[in-house]
């Protein structure tokens, strides 16, 4: 099976900034004509609440597990040529990019569909969870699905 | 037997502790496992209701088996991205 | 008004490689928890017919125009923090990127949406065409909707 | 009144230039500029029902007045991105 057939997929998790331009190259070919990239940053506003910062926190092993799972899933549904998913872990700053999803396809529909998979799946099953530093000094885990009261730290 | 569990995001921070060690029947299921966790730290009950328990890496229903030696992780539902 | 409701928007045409990771940072900012960037790269199969590079003409002022219409169009749309459209134009080889879209909203769903909207409608009403170079020699101007000949060059 | 359009692409291909002047009455449509076209560089048929006429940067429907001065240009269907 040449390069072209077989779906390139690779996930990584880290404590450092995230090389999107990187990703965006490894999943860049010929076979492709689209490439979709998603970043997630850290907004300064939810809610109406400021925040001064964010803390990433994983379950490594299974998180992994779990990005590698999704692009073997898009690559199912969608003729993936490469993916990448990459989740920062640890503190992070007003704009800093928390996640990256790279992917690439032979037509941009499908491109944009596997993309939007890979990051909306990526909140609802991979073991990773945030932290708020809200600007008044409190801070919070964000729990989906989940009432509790804000801990002052 | 004895089974470790980890803790993850505000379950460790309300237990305290990144791992706990349970006492478990040796039929355990993950439904047990819940209700041993919970009687034994008591201060993970505010999120019990929505605390999510990973047996070997997967995802695992209050009816499935806990076998010795499996590696067993309960946190609150993901919040990454 | 802040630069945070502000939506900075900004097209270009070039004749050289387009920077994509530069326009990515571009659109970053505190204001957007969601970055989509997409790029067009040429491809080498249309049809299982080869290529080996594309050869693309724009109608300059109007394109700009028009794409600069594009990313007002969809600021109105969905809140667009940042949003920038790059065509590049003349001689590509296979890889090649050829168009890049990037822009940014407080949230992914809209991010995607005006990604989308924003290259789907740019192969709707840019005066830009391209032409094939088929690994056979002929060549080809791409129109859609008109039936025309291949010419032999 | 004599307009000049602008060729692009497969349309400037077919004429062999990249511009044309045409006579045209004063009060000529866009319509009426297609026939001008068409009749006076006939290797442009084979896309004229196709070709799109631009007045001043905008798309012209048949029924637009093209007045003098302005910035016209004959081209097929976009195929950009």
């Amino acid at each position: 099976m040449s390069e072209t057939n077989q779906a390139r997929l690779h996930v990584e998790l880290t404590d450092g900034p995230i090389d999107f331009a990187a990703l965006t190259e490894e999943v860049r070919s010929p076979a492709a004509g689209a490439v979709v990239l998603f970043l997630g940053t850290v907004r300064e506003l939810t809610n109406g609440r400021r925040t001064v910062a964010l803390d990433y926190e994983g379950y490594p092993e299974m998180a992994k597990a779990k990005m590698l799972e999704l692009c073997r899933g898009a690559a199912e549904k969608w003729p993936v040529v490469g993916a990448r998913v990459v989740h920062r872990l640890g503190h992070l700053e007003l704009g800093d990019v928390s996640v990256a999803v790279a992917v690439s396809c032979p037509h941009r529909k499908d491109a944009f569909e596997a993309g939007r998979f890979l990051i909306d799946r990526l909140k609802e099953i991979v073991p990773i969870w945030k932290k708020e530093n809200w600007a008044d000094g409190s801070t919070e885990w964000v729990h989906p699905g989940s009432e509790f009261t804000t801990e002052l730290s | 037997m004895t089974v470790t569990v980890q803790l993850f995001a505000r379950a460790r921070d309300l237990a305290g502790t990144s791992s706990l060690e349970l006492d478990l029947s040796e039929a355990a299921t993950v439904g047990e496992l819940r209700e041993v966790l919970i009687s034994q730290e008591p201060r993970l009950t505010p999120i019990a209701r929505t605390l999510l328990v990973a047996v070997d890496g997967e995802y695992a229903a209050n009816d499935a088996p806990v076998r010795e030696g499996a590696e067993v992780a309960c946190f609150p539902p993901v919040s990454g991205g």
